[in-house]
């Protein structure tokens, strides 16, 4: 069975028929159409070959013969965790408006299932082209998502977050056509075997620095993001934290480091000191947000920058031959994108159930609300642990890879990093504190009412696995050693 | 192939166009005759042209005129384009004082000239086709007699028009003088490559033509006359002058100076690199300012142009056709735009004058009110911005590779960069119909057919998007 | 005895006189039209002088053709001003400035 | 020095002269009046290239028709000319600039540089009595440049629709006459039968009276 | 054994959830029946290992149970060490948390909040057991997070009261400081022996002796240093040690049972354990342990002291743990580690006994924890007034008591120490005796003795039910006699060879033991030791001063008012972190925000050029200017260069 293609395609189409057939039949329809698309993405994981870093479940067709595009998909060990992330998150965000959401549901509903085939497309896509295109396609429903459906700004957040990004990839589409000057195939599996010299290795770095270090994204192309955050429902909110930013971290890892290893040698200093600035600048900026889902924006942009900072110490940790340190770092990143693919999508989720029911996401509009929530009090105790990185979590396994791996390369690297420790539990258990501690802080909050069966399991089940992944990650790690393994081999030579 | 079959798509039009001119003397003013008469030549004529597709590339009429692959392909679309230009205008003209045979009869005009400029293997032939094109242009801009805006369009449109084609000939005479011939095959084996001195005198020419051409596509400097016409011109004309020429241009710009001076290359890539540099720049950041939706499509149309001139700098095969494929999609892609604008342009202002959608507010909270509308708009608008994976990204993809490969990498990433600030307007045009309320919130209904077509024509943006082997191959074949 | 150049001169004279009347000319559209006449003119006088060096009746041809376009050319350049001026009330070039921006 | 020489740069100062002027004056008139005079003299100069037809076609094509009919639009718009002098000397310097760059470009690159005359000797004259540049031109352009000349054809047809499409009023408070409508007239369309209630004797008939 | 000790651990889990999410449908009784007998099974199985283990000498048990992740050739697993150590440990800490349960039943009986309050304390036996009973720092590092965690939630388990919230969130983030250094002490071991396992760390040990790395500049730092110091600094915040103490007092925000288990006998003394399991690294380096010991020798007196200073009950029993876990930390820097164990025994027992005690008094008093407004409660409610004074005599080191034992043995080892630090160490701890014995018989006196000063609470004031008292009975035995019994093999036996490893130049304990001639002559001695006259001298300051001539206070205070000034605002370490930390942060958080991301990267960059881009699109469109002879002009400028390129190129 063609089980990447039903993937990418069946949310695609079940997406367009969903918002053909009108809002009516949407919810029910749209659920199935994401469960479904869950469970043909589940023989990914569980047909995965742990031995090879070769892709699987390749799929090739014709596609562009003039262009020499191909439709190419296959997922290795990096790619696959985070499709599945996406099938997954994809269900509960359906679960998430189910009732929410009463403006257009169907064409709600259905962007949300077209992007989720689109994402999928990203992390499976083989030639350059074809992820270029998933890649910004996704750009378009995201857009009308916040738009249509979003806050009072949302038309500046949303035109912000359109063409921040698209700036940040029209410059990798160049790069890919140099690549493909150079070597005259778009296939992302021999662009690594390029040879490119220092110069252009260079540049192509930087757009793809653009490209990425926007989508992910890092200081100081971050400012994009809380503001989208803010504006976007809830569960655009969701998809964009969980699944959205990871683009951007396997697109440094698909691309930037395999592609031109020692222009990425090269910046890593850069890479390292902007990832440490956006740990603990954006770790302290956090801290004062007055908005809970900014709050969380942040956090994100805090977190996302341990994901590059696993990423380009590796080149470090090369020189020392400390292979061991870059594996850690390496898969500390990508354990770390699955982990706050459902962390974040559960905080904002959470800060969507208490919107619902007062319409602020102001932390002074609230106070005290496990009094008359305690269900919902507990799920947003336990996120906010996940959050602040606590053991047992998901939310612990990747920062502690990545502090080990940092620590390899230099002591100031974990320092810097650790410091996350105390300024993440910070941000997020202040926020507790104001939100869920306390007296009933009003009127609003004391006729709240706790989650209703539906949000019980839509949060419950993303409780589930960042328990899972927290107290097993070897579930997720095992898949991509082989993977790791094979991007190290790329890395660990020169292309010159 | 005798030489009647070579010409047979245009002599059966301009027949055709002879028997709807009269038959317009002897119509009502509101009946769908005209219409329908001028749809079915160009279907007829559709049916010629597309069975010239699969002929061996021939020349005929004493070197004046041939068929070949990019000719029997252009032809196709072109006339595809056109008859979604008269459908979409259909409705408009209803109810306008605007006199509506002449604009069937002149728009058929205009496609003749547009398909003898497609086909011409000689200057003359090049330069009547193009004034047959520019005369009906120019007419049809004007058509609207009583609008003021109208008749200053068409006027600067005349006299910039007359301009650029004064300069043409100039710059054909020079080649002429040059070369000895009018030929285009004779031209190109007169200029010898390397002969430094010695093609001066076709180079000198080379320029005036390069300013004609410009001029036909709308590049910067040469692109004054482009927001001006399309907004004083009725939206039908503009719609027309929007999408059509701009093909036929793309071919005369080939068969100028691929076809007849492919030994000057250094120096008309280097004009085009400038001339496309300027007009994404410009026409991106112009288009910025604008509040008249018409005139932004202009500003559109000018930095898509310099997309266009992408492609040709490259020099190389592929660069050609992937300039072919833009401007086909563009064509119709900007077909759709304006073809929702027609469709929203019904009903009366509050003062009794016919409604024009020419605002951009006006199209404020459009998908509550036609969702279809809507949608099409949006993926136009899309495809124009170049974001996958509409056709327009595509067309771009094609057009940056091939500058990519010529080593113009600086080019391309102006060209990108001012793309972005372009999305900006586009964006715009999404964000008042879907993020706005609407201001009136009567709901739009269109003609069956007209809402089949901007269906058809919406899905072919997308459609073509995501397999656009079909029209790439025959552009690559033309070419090859 | 005069050689090709002298009227290529000519004729490259009466060209940039035209365009510099286009240019200067900011009152009145008729003599813009026949700053374009002027222009056509030169490029006839190209065409025939190279006609006649180059000894082929190409150039007379295309000439003849120029001329023809040019008369309609001219009717409907003169249709259009008939039209602007019973709209505007002015052929003041300086004045056809409704649209810009 | 030749004749030739002589009458060549006599017309060509006419030239230069005229269509100066056509540029510079004021009115309209005497623009287009200096604009015949160009063609003339134009002509002149082309038949020192051996294009009598041309030259002749000029004269009866332009100064005959296109020319007079500048004269009569220029008469028709009567407009005034008095205020169009202003703004021309403003830009003159811009204007003078930009056409003397242009020309001196242009003749260093068209002059002895690279049309040499050398290599463009003139052809042999055409002493044939017989010879006739009208017939020769009549052949090319029926035999080779057919399809061209159809183009223009249309051309022609364009610019008549054109025209009248533009120009051609129908004014609502236009009286015309229908013949057709004039004969197929019926009595009733005319005559209107009046009732009237105090008939008296002598008014009880007065239509049949009169019939 | 291995299927024993995963029952051991999970037992209490078990229990936690099923009493955490299921509380509601089983009920109070159901529920604390669970939780209990889950804490009761874990107690018998500890007490089966300890047969096993001690008696039985079975091996050392060191297995994984399964393996969390592996990334490169370091494999993370989770899996059980239980040696003599561990059984220790295991025995404490599920004794403690068991008569903890059974005491909770009393004390929160009225609480809407019963059966989440036993979910979490059986989840904390679980984080704690974990943490003992790691083979690995991962896994301690797991156990050590959670116990944190349990921390957090029991200090805000009255989640109203915003004292309480505060509370938590500032013992949550003090640990998180000193969480900080102990992942990076974690991160430093990964780093040079690519192994998270005990043994592997340790008997890689050795080979890093004179391994330097560099942190500022060029200095050179010795590796085993680093390392030493980064896991103290996780002590210090799990331990409270100065100036990471300040959560710990203000966790009496918590209910009363949690003081007792959690920050009294067994969470807080998780750092003392962690450095005595890490023996076999601080041991090579002096630096490290001469940290360990000043930091620990100034907790135990100058935190002694501001307990003379509360009047909350709760309080001065929190400052006085303050001060014991500086003791526990003076033994470890001085290489008594078994010393420091055993006094983290001991100091358990009778610990939890005061707590416990003082909950009664606070049952008793209707929630009034002020002493200033207790008295003479010794006939209201004897057996706390009885089981007290046991705890507060073993507290101050009376001999035969268990304190005197393990904390006799630490001021003597201290004494005999050669380490830097150990002579001001020395006269810390001596002069903490005094502090201590003044602050334990204050409280005693003023809670049990003399006039009641508050009638009305006085008269409604009886003795605790059964539920209470019996854990301060069962708690009272251990206190009394667990010190006599234990202290020969513990610490001067071969109860921990093998496992705590002592180099012999820092070896104390060693030269305390040649003193060492069984438990009755050493106690029998303690009677003439100047520290007994020291501790006499507090009590007996006391007695006058609260008994005798309660003017006296009053008198000093208006005398010496500056320095209790100090002490109440407990040196400014709190006042300083609100000031320098709190709003700092918060300070540099706003000005990052505001000025960094706000005004400079998303005011003058990004919107800022889309402005300019919009700008640049007002003034070009005025280009386009409408006028025919600029379009002209345009096009001729156009050819113009353009026919200039070719004198150019």
């Amino acid at each position: 069975m063609p089980w990447l293609s039903l993937t990418v395609w069946l949310p695609i189409i079940g997406g367009l028929i969903v918002i053909a057939l009108g809002d009516r039949r949407s919810r029910p329809l749209a659920l199935g159409i994401s469960v479904l698309t869950l469970l043909v993405s589940l023989p990914l994981y569980f047909g995965f070959d742990l031995s090879t870093p070769a892709m699987q479940f390749v799929e090739r067709a014709n596609w562009l013969p003039g262009f020499d595009i191909e439709y190419a998909l296959g997922v290795d060990g990096i790619a696959m965790p985070l499709v599945i992330l996406t099938t997954l998150i994809n269900v509960v965000v359906v679960i998430s408006m189910w009732e929410v959401i009463k403006d257009r549901p169907a064409l709600y509903l259905g962007a949300f299932q077209i992007m989720t085939g689109l994402m999928v497309g990203v992390f499976s896509a083989l030639d350059a082209i074809l992820f270029y295109i998933f890649f910004e396609a996704t750009l378009i429903p995201m857009f009308l998502i916040i738009g249509i459906w979003g806050g009072p700004r949302r038309v500046y957040a949303t035109i912000k977050f359109f063409l921040y990004t698209f700036l940040g990839s029209v410059f990798m589409l160049i790069a890919l056509i140099y690549l493909y000057r150079l070597g005259g195939s778009f296939a992302i599996e021999d662009m690594h075997q390029l040879a490119i010299a220092e110069k252009p290795q260079f540049w192509i770095f930087l757009a793809f620095f653009a490209a990425f270090a926007v989508k992910i994204p890092m200081w100081p192309v971050h400012t994009w993001l809380p503001d989208a955050h803010v504006e976007a429902p809830t569960a655009g909110s969701a998809v964009l934290a969980a699944i959205m930013l990871k683009m951007g971290g396997y697109g440094f890892l698909r691309f930037s480091l395999p592609i031109v290893p020692d222009a990425s040698s090269q910046m890593d200093t850069f890479m390292i000191v902007i990832s440490l600035i956006a740990v603990v600048y954006i770790g302290f900026v956090a801290l004062v947000q007055r908005d809970m889902k900014k709050l969380i924006a942040y956090s994100s942009i805090s977190h996302m920058g341990f994901v590059t900072l696993g990423i380009f110490i590796a080149f470090g940790l090369l020189q020392k031959g400390d292979i061991s340190g870059v594996a850690l770092g390496l898969e500390g990143a990508i354990v770390q994108m699955i982990s706050h693919g459902f962390i974040s999508a559960a905080m904002f989720l959470c800060v969507g159930v208490m919107y619902d029911r007062v319409h602020s996401r102001e932390i002074s509009a609230y106070g005290g609300v496990i009094n008359t929530m305690p269900l919902f009090g507990a799920f947003m105790v336990f996120f906010a642990m996940a959050n602040a990185g606590l053991p047992g979590t998901s939310g612990f396994v990747g920062e502690f890879m990545i502090i080990l791996a940092g620590f390899r390369a230099n002591f100031w690297i974990a320092f810097l990093a650790a410091m996350t420790l105390v300024l993440g539990a910070a941000y997020t258990l202040w926020m507790v504190k104001r939100v869920i501690f306390g007296e009933i802080g009003n009127d609003n909050v004391a006729a709240l009412q706790d989650v209703n069966r539906r949000e019980f399991w839509m949060l419950g089940s993303l409780a589930a696995f960042v328990l899972l992944l927290g107290l097993w990650p070897d579930l997720v790690g095992r898949v991509m050693h082989a993977s790791v393994e094979n991007l190290v081999s790329h890395i660990s030579i020169s292309k010159y | 192939m005798d030489s009647l079959s070579i010409a047979a798509p245009e002599v059966f039009l301009l027949t055709a166009t002879c028997i709807v001119l009269v038959a317009s003397l002897f119509t009502k003013a509101n009946s769908h005759t005209v219409y329908w008469l001028s749809q079915a030549s160009l279907v007829v004529t559709l049916l010629f042209a597309f069975g010239q597709t699969r002929a061996e590339p021939v020349v005929a009429y004493v070197g004046a005129y041939g068929i070949d692959n990019m000719s029997s392909t252009l032809k196709v679309w072109l006339i595809v384009v056109a008859i979604g230009v008269l459908l979409y205008s259909r409705d408009y003209l209803t109810g306008r004082r605007i006199a509506r045979g002449e604009y069937f009869v002149l728009a058929l005009f205009a496609i003749s000239g547009m398909m003898i400029m497609v086909s011409s293997k000689h200057l003359l032939s090049v330069y009547l086709g193009l004034e047959l094109l520019a005369l009906s242009q120019y007419a049809m801009v004007a058509l609207a007699r009583d609008d003021a805006d109208a008749s200053e369009a068409a006027m600067k449109y005349f006299v910039l028009g007359a301009l650029a084609s004064g300069m043409l000939l100039y710059g054909m005479s020079m080649v002429y003088g040059a070369t000895g011939s009018l030929e285009l095959s004779g031209i190109r084996d007169a200029v010898v490559v390397g002969g430094a001195e010695g093609s001066v005198p076709a180079r000198f020419g080379l320029t005036f033509l390069i300013v004609g051409i410009a001029f036909k596509l709308g590049a910067v400097p040469f692109h004054m006359w482009v927001p001006d016409v399309y907004e004083g011109a009725p939206t039908p004309v503009a719609m027309f002058i929007a999408t059509a020429p701009k093909i036929a241009a793309f071919a005369m710009l080939i068969r100028l100076l691929v076809d007849a001076l492919p030994a000057l290359n250094s120096d008309w890539q280097a004009m085009l690199a400038i001339l496309a540099a300027l007009s994404v720049v410009v026409g991106n950041l112009v288009a910025i300012a604008q509040t008249n939706i018409k005139r932004m499509l202009a500003y559109s149309t000018i930095s898509n142009v310099g997309f266009l001139l992408l492609g040709i700098v490259g020099a190389t095969p592929e660069g050609y056709s992937a300039a072919m494929f833009y401007a086909i999609t563009y064509a119709f892609t900007t077909l759709a735009a304006f073809g929702v604008l027609l469709a929203l342009s019904r009903g009366t202002r509050e003062d009794g004058s016919p409604f024009d959608a020419v605002m951009l507010d006006d199209l404020a909270g459009l998908a509550r009110r036609n969702g279809l509308l809507a949608a099409v708009m949006m993926l136009a608008m899309i495809s124009l911005a170049g974001v996958p994976p509409m056709v327009g990204f595509y067309a771009k993809l094609a057009v940056l590779r091939a500058v990519v490969d010529a080593g113009y990498t600086w080019l391309a990433l102006i060209a990108v960069a001012m793309s972005v600030a372009g999305a900006f307007y586009y964006l715009r045009v999404i964000k008042l119909m879907y993020f706005d309320e609407p201001v009136v919130t009567t709901e739009i209904d269109t003609a069956g057919d007209v809402s089949a077509g901007l269906a058809i024509n919406g899905l072919a943006v997308v459609v073509l998007g995501i397999f656009p082997s079909f029209i790439m191959a025959a552009c690559l074949a033309a070419f090859a | 005895m005069i050689g090709l150049s002298h009227y290529l001169t000519l004729a490259a004279i009466l060209f940039c006189m035209s365009v510099v009347g286009i240019f200067l000319n900011r009152k009145n559209v008729i003599i813009l039209l026949m700053s374009i006449e002027l222009m056509l003119l030169s490029v006839n006088i190209n065409f025939v002088a190279f006609s006649y060096f180059l000894d082929d009746a190409a150039g007379q041809i295309f000439v003849f053709f120029i001329l023809t376009v040019a008369a309609a050319e001219a009717a409907i350049g003169l249709a259009i001003l008939v039209v602007l001026f019973r709209n505007r009330s002015t052929i003041n070039v300086a004045d056809l400035d409704t649209l810009k921006g | 020095m030749s004749l030739e020489i002589i009458v060549f740069y006599l017309f060509a100062a006419i030239v230069v002269f005229s269509a100066f002027r056509v540029i510079t004056v004021n009115n309209p008139v005497f623009a287009a009046l200096f604009l015949v005079l160009t063609f003339f003299t134009c002509s002149a100069i082309w038949m020192l290239l051996e294009a009598e037809f041309l030259a002749i076609t000029l004269v009866l094509v332009y100064v005959g028709a296109v020319m007079v009919l500048f004269l009569f639009v220029v008469m028709m718009l009567d407009v005034n000319v008095v205020p169009l002098k202003e703004g021309f000397v403003k830009y003159l310097p811009v204007g003078l600039f930009v056409g003397v760059v242009m020309l001196i470009e242009m003749v260093f690159l068209i002059t002895q540089r690279y049309f040499r005359d050398a290599d463009f000797p003139p052809p042999p004259r055409m002493t044939d009595a017989d010879f006739s540049n009208t017939e020769m031109l009549g052949r090319v352009l029926y035999r080779d440049y057919l399809f061209q000349f159809e183009i223009a054809a249309i051309i022609l047809l364009v610019a008549i629709v054109a025209a009248i499409a533009l120009t051609m009023r129908r004014r609502p408070d236009t009286k015309y006459q229908r013949p057709a409508q004039q004969i197929d007239i019926q009595r009733a369309d005319r005559i209107r039968m009046v009732t009237t209630p105090n008939a008296s004797a002598d008014t009880a008939r007065p239509e049949g009276g009169q019939s | 054994m291995k299927f024993i000790y995963t029952l051991t651990a999970f037992a209490p889990l078990i229990a936690a959830i099923a009493a955490g999410f299921f509380g509601k449908r089983l009920g109070r009784t159901n529920s604390h029946r669970i939780t209990i007998g889950g804490v009761a099974l874990s107690f018998l199985l500890s007490c089966y290992a300890f047969t096993q283990v001690v008696l039985g000498d079975a091996p050392v048990f060191d297995e994984s149970l399964y393996t969390w992740l592996i990334s490169g050739d370091i494999r993370f697993e989770v899996g059980f060490l239980v040696d003599k150590l561990t059984v220790l440990m295991m025995l404490v800490v599920t004794f403690v948390s068991l008569m903890v349960h059974i005491y909770t039943i009393g004390y929160m009986e009225e609480d809407p909040g019963y059966q989440r309050f036993f979910a979490y304390i059986s989840l904390f036996t679980f984080s704690m057991l974990m943490l003992v009973m790691s083979n690995n720092f991962l896994q301690l590092f797991f156990g050590w997070e959670a116990v944190g965690t349990v921390s957090y939630l029991l200090i805000g388990f009255w989640y109203k009261k915003e004292t309480a919230i505060f509370a938590n969130m500032k013992a949550f983030l003090v640990n998180r400081v000193g969480d900080f250094g102990f992942v990076l002490g974690i991160a430093a071991i990964v780093m040079y022996t690519n192994s998270l396992h005990y043994a592997d760390a340790f008997a890689a040990g050795p080979s890093l002796v004179g391994e330097t790395m560099s942190i500022f500049g060029n200095a050179e730092w010795q590796v085993l240093t680093v390392i030493c110091i980064l896991l103290f600094i996780g002590a210090m915040g799990k331990s409270a040690q100065a100036p990471l103490h300040v959560w710990l007092p203000d966790s009496m925000e918590g209910p009363t049972p949690i003081s007792a288990l959690i920050h009294a006998a067994t969470m807080v003394t998780a750092g003392i354990f962690m450095v005595a399991r890490m023996s076999p690294l601080f041991e090579l380096s002096e630096t490290a342990l001469s940290f360990v010991l000043i930091i620990g020798a100034f907790t135990a007196f100058f935190m002694g002291l501001i307990g003379i200073v509360q009047n909350d009950i709760k309080r001065v029993v929190a400052y006085s743990t303050l001060s014991q876990l500086g003791y526990m930390t003076v033994a470890l820097g001085v290489s008594a580690y078994s010393a420091a164990i055993f006094h983290l025994m001991t100091h358990a027992f009778f610990k939890a006994l005061l707590f416990l005690a003082a909950g009664s008094v606070i049952i008793a008093m209707h929630h009034e924890q002020d002493i200033r407004k207790m008295g003479g409660l010794w006939r209201k409610m004897p057996i706390t007034w009885f089981t007290s004074l046991i705890g507060s005599l073993a507290l101050i080191g009376f001999p035969f008591f268990s304190g005197f034992f393990s904390k006799d043995v630490i001021i003597e080892a201290v004494h005999a120490s050669n380490i830097p630090g150990a002579n001001i160490a020395y006269w810390a701890v001596f002069g903490g005796v005094f502090v201590t014995a003044f602050y334990s018989f204050r409280m005693f006196f003023l809670v049990f003795h003399g006039k009641p000063r508050d009638q009305h609470a006085y008269d409604h004031a009886q003795e605790s039910p059964k539920v209470v008292t019996l854990p301060l009975i069962l708690l009272a035995i251990p206190s009394l006699v667990i010190g006599g019994l234990t202290v020969s093999t513990v610490v001067f036996g071969n109860y921990f060879d093998g496992i705590i490893f002592v180099d012999e130049a820092h070896d104390s304990v060693k030269e305390v033991a040649s003193h060492f001639h069984g438990a009755i002559p050493f106690a029998l001695h303690g009677f003439v030791t100047p520290v007994f006259f020291t501790a006499m001298a507090g009590v007996l300051t006391t007695v006058v001063f609260y008994l005798l001539a309660p003017g006296i206070p009053a008198f000093l205070d208006s005398k010496l008012g500056f320095f209790r000034r100090i002490l109440e605002n407990k040196y400014g370490f709190d006042d300083f972190n609100q000031a320098v930390f709190a709003r700092g942060s918060i300070g540099l958080g706003k000005q990052l925000w505001q000025k960094g991301d706000v005004a400079v990267i998303d005011g003058a960059l990004v919107n800022g050029s889309a402005k300019g881009v919009g700008a640049l699109a007002g003034v070009a469109r005025h280009l386009q200017s409408g006028m025919l002879f600029h379009y002209a002009f345009a096009m001729i400028i156009g050819l113009l260069v353009m026919l200039s390129w070719f004198f150019f190129v």
